[in-house]
């Protein structure tokens, strides 16, 4: 199969880029945004992709695939803390909501068995 | 070099690990740091630029990393900063034997060590990729110590820090795929020497700068840093007021100044001043009406940040040049350092006081004279009085200014001057009020009010070193 | 085109079937339990003819193995997930769909 | 004809699926086509010859954070449900307060297609053959100590990269931990006995499979993080079925798992720094044993910490 044409795949990066930062801005929820910001990460990996498979001779350029792999890491290692301070955020606003707290501030910060290791 | 890097990025690690040796493993870095900036100083100043190939394979294969003399300049102020803010921080949070004291003790040193990391890495970095990576380092940091605060406030601006700074991360990468998508290299050097004017490099400059105006939280992108600053935990909001936002400010003048000067054109540069002078005007407006001292110093940051941009335009004429590139970077140190001691003052009010509220701060000079006299020294050099580094920064870019014939910058300087100091009277005459009995609780610690002290010293002294300044700046500068 | 070429051809005729039936099964059948039937059966099936076709196209002994292995992997994942979903949905009491139900 | 039929098709769903993802009315079905898109994704990261970057977006990009996100949602949907009956004002960011909305919605939507204009004028006005740096990298390939050109430019060329990535990683999980207290999956393996079985055979097996896909990062796709990827894939599956409780007490155990990858990497850059005098300069001939050891435990490091993202805070009952 022939090598396909950068310069679709480099629209369509920079497509997924802009549909991203117009969902993070517009949407509200919280997942959605952290969405947004994954869908705006993968749009700059496929242009740098992109631009990697225009050097193709005899084979795509390496060094961007090695910058994407870190991003993709980067990403991963973004979400993972933007779900937890989220997770926090929601949990503060559901809380002030209800009179009942559904878990006390104090367990949040409680001592941890692991302390003793 | 490599000891600046590795030295806070093991000590993170071994802090994480033993969670109890948090405080000992950040000493520990601050001595190789300390001794690695020392050398690293006598090195450029005896031997001009030094430069290191990681890995040996140089650039464009490899990443470089350089140190002249304006990264010297903000390594050494980070180390600075870095063991006040360590002093500071070890009494600071042992306020209360309290579980929530010591799960933030426990997770302060390994953040508090990969900011340091990330800070280092990313004076040193001469790689635009590299640099991206550095970026998050220090945006996870800095957002993960915010959120430490743990209550809503800080938790809401945190998550808002945190979505201002990972998009502009991704702004900043895809101008970075453009650059290499060009240039085929990602170093700043062989960047310029193979930079034409064209759509792909003026798009991509415009991408990165305008992630990093958003890092650097100029206006009108700086609606973040005030919920952000103010409500993080008072050693982190002067880690973040002194040195996070300059992090995106040192890696604009890099871009503009050393990988793409075809760009600096007068246009470019005007609209920078524009911005940087509406700042000034915005945040000191703003912080005349804070309520809250941690606010007014979090605005006085907006206002601050806005001379440094003063720059941009003053950069465009060869007369001038150097005298503003060496008055916005002495401002900067200033700013730091008075910064830093300002939010450790701030620390200690709410410590005896439990609040901030500007209405009540009456008596500090009774009862925390060291403290109050920090911050009225620290309000010296940000109104810019004579002989603080407030002050000499603000006559270079003045002096500037009037050769290059911008008469506009010398007015916004003067308005600004005159805002800044209505805002730190607004403070002291609050201060040295006669106090209500009652109000002050709880002692501090005298090396918390110590360190502010030393702090708000080196501000004003810094206006008597400035000859230091422009040695070690002259190096390896954006002049032929 | 050679002979073991044109009977891997051949095999795919019939995967792409059991993968089109799957799916459509997956779109049209009225409820889960048969959904669940139609993805878990059809589609490993459609994979298992597939793999066969690779296997005929592989170069060496160890990527047969390797092939073997995915399909293996896919039906014992596949079926434990089946049991999973089911079990679940019976214990919220999902009643299975019948010809007299509305 | 085909091969471009494909590519379109490709693309046009990539994008397509992106907006329903995103702009989806029911989140629940916006999380799964974002799941979808991952995959797509790998899809067309195969399309433009980078099997390394397939095997860690199915894996990272789709799988993990998927789930990251899926389980996050359950959390999320679960509180809404507690907080009797007042979602829509659960469900919203800082933002949102008080925003015009419509209005800025136009706005903002013109704004982006101007920006994607923008963008596209300037990137087909690249050159359409690049420079690259293939020929650099392949002409320095036989002193990387590997064969495979993306390892040998994640863990040679730019290895500094990769030494402040791993950084990264562990700061996400301090950064985490120090934000919440992670959640236990309630499962039950004695009501499950086919999960048992399953996962008796299949979570050595992906064990075995990280260490080989390390290994053959050497010289084909594969590497320290597609490895990590798959352990991450293996402790997932090890919490949501309970199995992995016992291991997380050991805490000063999981945290030296965690550690290890920087420090090993930093120990490394430090020693080499006295044997060469270069930062991470490997001494001549000794590359492939340095960049296996540093790989050996930044897998270690990756796949613990990428799997312990999934409990979304640290370890530690109530």
């Amino acid at each position: 199969m022939p090598d396909a044409d950068p310069r679709l795949y480099l629209l369509a990066g920079l497509a997924l880029f802009a549909i991203g930062f117009y969902s993070l801005v517009v949407q509200t929820h919280l997942l959605r945004r952290i969405m947004a910001l994954n869908v705006m990460g993968s749009g700059v990996f496929l242009a740098f992709l992109a631009l990697a498979l225009k050097a193709a001779a005899p084979m795509p350029d390496p060094v961007p695939h090695a910058m994407v792999l870190t991003g993709i890491v980067v990403a991963v290692c973004a979400t993972g803390l933007a779900l937890a301070l989220a997770d926090r955020v929601q949990a503060l606003e559901a809380n002030e909501e209800t009179p009942a707290p559904e878990e006390p501030p104090s367990a949040e910060t409680g001592s941890e068995p692991e302390d003793a290791g | 070099m490599s000891g600046l890097i590795l030295g806070p990025l093991v000590a993170a690690a071994l802090a994480f690990t033993f969670p109890k040796r948090g405080r000992g493993m950040a000493w520990a870095a601050a001595g190789v740091v300390g001794i690695a900036v020392l050398s690293l100083i006598r090195a450029v100043l005896g031997g001009g630029v030094q430069s290191h190939r990681v890995s040996g394979w140089g650039a464009p294969l490899g990443i470089d990393l350089r140190a002249d003399g304006l990264a010297v300049l903000l390594l050494a102020l980070t180390a600075l900063i870095a063991v006040a803010v360590t002093g500071y921080a070890a009494p600071y949070l042992r306020a209360a034997d309290s579980p929530e004291a010591r799960h933030r003790e426990r997770y302060f040193w390994p953040l508090l060590l990969f900011l340091w990391t990330a800070l280092n890495a990313l004076f040193l970095s001469r790689d635009l990729f590299n640099l991206y990576v550095a970026l998050e380092l220090l945006g996870f940091a800095a957002v993960a110590l915010v959120a430490l605060e743990g209550k809503g406030d800080a938790l809401r601006a945190a998550l808002r820090y945190l979505f201002v700074s990972l998009s502009a991360s991704l702004f900043y990468l895809l101008g970075v795929a453009l650059v290499y998508g060009q240039c085929a290299t990602v170093d700043l050097a062989l960047v310029a020497e193979r930079a034409p004017r064209g759509p792909a490099l003026t798009v991509a400059l415009a991408l990165m700068t305008g992630g990093l105006i958003a890092k650097a939280a100029l206006f009108p992108l700086h609606f973040w840093l005030p919920p952000a600053h103010a409500n993080a935990p008072a050693p982190v909001s002067a880690l973040l007021s002194a040195l996070v936002v300059k992090g995106a400010f040192y890696l604009l003048l890099r871009l503009w100044f050393e990988a793409l000067p075809v760009f600096h054109t007068p246009a470019a540069a005007r609209l920078f001043g524009m911005l940087g002078a509406a700042a000034i005007l915005w945040g000191s407006i703003n912080a005349l009406t804070q309520s809250r001292l941690k606010l007014l110093i979090a605005y006085s940051t907006v206002a601050q940040l806005g001379y440094l941009f003063l720059v941009f335009p003053l950069m465009t004429g060869r007369d001038g040049r150097f005298g503003a590139w060496c008055g916005g970077l002495l401002l900067l140190g200033a700013h730091a350092c008075a910064k830093t001691a300002m939010f450790l003052v701030a620390g200690n009010i709410l410590r005896a006081a439990g609040h901030d509220r500007i209405r009540e701060l009456a008596g500090i000079a009774q009862v925390l004279p060291v403290s109050a006299f920090a911050l009225g020294l620290a309000g010296v050099s940000l109104v810019g009085l004579p002989p603080s580094g407030g002050f000499a920064g603000k006559w270079l870019l003045l002096s500037a200014g009037l050769r290059e014939g911008q008469w506009w910058v010398a007015a916004v300087i003067l308005v600004g001057s005159l805002l800044a100091a209505a805002y730190i009277m607004r403070v002291m005459t609050r201060a040295f009020a006669p106090a209500v009995p009652g109000t002050w609780v709880r002692p501090v610690p005298p090396i918390m009010e110590g360190t502010a002290l030393a702090l708000a010293l080196v501000a004003v002294g810094m206006g008597l070193a400035g000859s230091w300044f422009v040695e070690l700046l002259w190096l390896g500068g954006p002049w032929p | 085109m050679s002979f073991l070429d044109f009977l891997s051809a051949l095999l795919l005729v019939p995967a792409l079937f059991f993968f089109v039936a799957g799916t459509v099964a997956l779109l049209r059948f009225p409820d889960l339990y048969s959904r669940l039937h139609a993805l878990t059966k059809a589609d490993n099936v459609g994979l298992g003819f597939a793999v066969l076709a690779l296997m005929l196209r592989a170069e060496n002994g160890v990527e047969v193995f390797k092939l073997a292995l995915i399909w293996g992997l896919v039906l014992a994942a596949s079926s434990t997930v089946c049991f999973l979903i089911g079990q679940e949905a019976v214990r919220r009491g999902l009643k299975p769909w019948t010809r007299q139900s509305p | 004809m085909i091969p471009q039929l494909l590519d379109g098709t490709l693309v046009l769903v990539v994008v397509a699926l992106a907006w329903r993802a995103l702009n989806d009315r029911d989140l629940f079905r916006g999380v799964i086509e974002f799941i979808a898109l991952g995959l797509l994704l790998a899809m067309a990261w195969l399309r433009l010859r980078a099997p390394d970057l397939a095997l860690a977006e199915a894996a990272v990009g789709s799988g993990l954070t998927g789930a990251l996100i899926l389980s996050a949602l359950v959390r999320m949907r679960r509180r809404e449900q507690a907080a009797a009956g007042q979602p829509a004002g659960v469900a919203t960011g800082p933002w949102a307060k008080d925003r015009a909305k419509n209005f800025s919605r136009v706005l903002l939507g013109a704004l982006s297609v101007a920006m994607l204009g923008t963008l596209a004028w300037a990137a087909l006005s690249l050159p359409a053959k690049a420079r690259g740096l293939t020929a650099e990298a392949l002409a320095r390939l036989p002193d990387s100590g590997v064969t495979n050109p993306v390892t040998a430019v994640l863990l040679n060329f730019r290895a500094y990269d990769t030494l402040l990535e791993i950084g990264v990683l562990l700061l996400a999980i301090v950064g985490v931990w120090a934000l919440r207290r992670g959640e236990w999956p309630a499962a039950d393996l004695r009501e499950r006995p086919l999960l048992l079985s399953l996962l008796r055979w299949v979570l050595p097996l992906l064990a075995v499979g990280a260490g080989y896909l390390l290994w053959i990062g050497a010289s084909a796709p594969g590497g320290a993080f597609q490895g990590g990827a798959l352990l991450a894939g293996a402790l997932v599956l090890a919490l949501l079925s309970g199995l992995g409780r016992r291991l997380l007490r050991r805490g000063r155990l999981v945290r030296t798992g965690l550690t290890i990858g920087v420090l090993v990497f930093g120990v490394a850059g430090a020693v080499a720094l006295g044997w060469t005098g270069g930062l991470l300069q490997y001494p001549t001939g000794q590359a492939g044993a340095w960049i296996l050891v540093i790989e050996a435990a930044a897998l270690v490091s990756i796949g613990l910490t990428l799997g312990l993202l999934y409990l979304g805070g640290r370890p530690g009952e109530k």
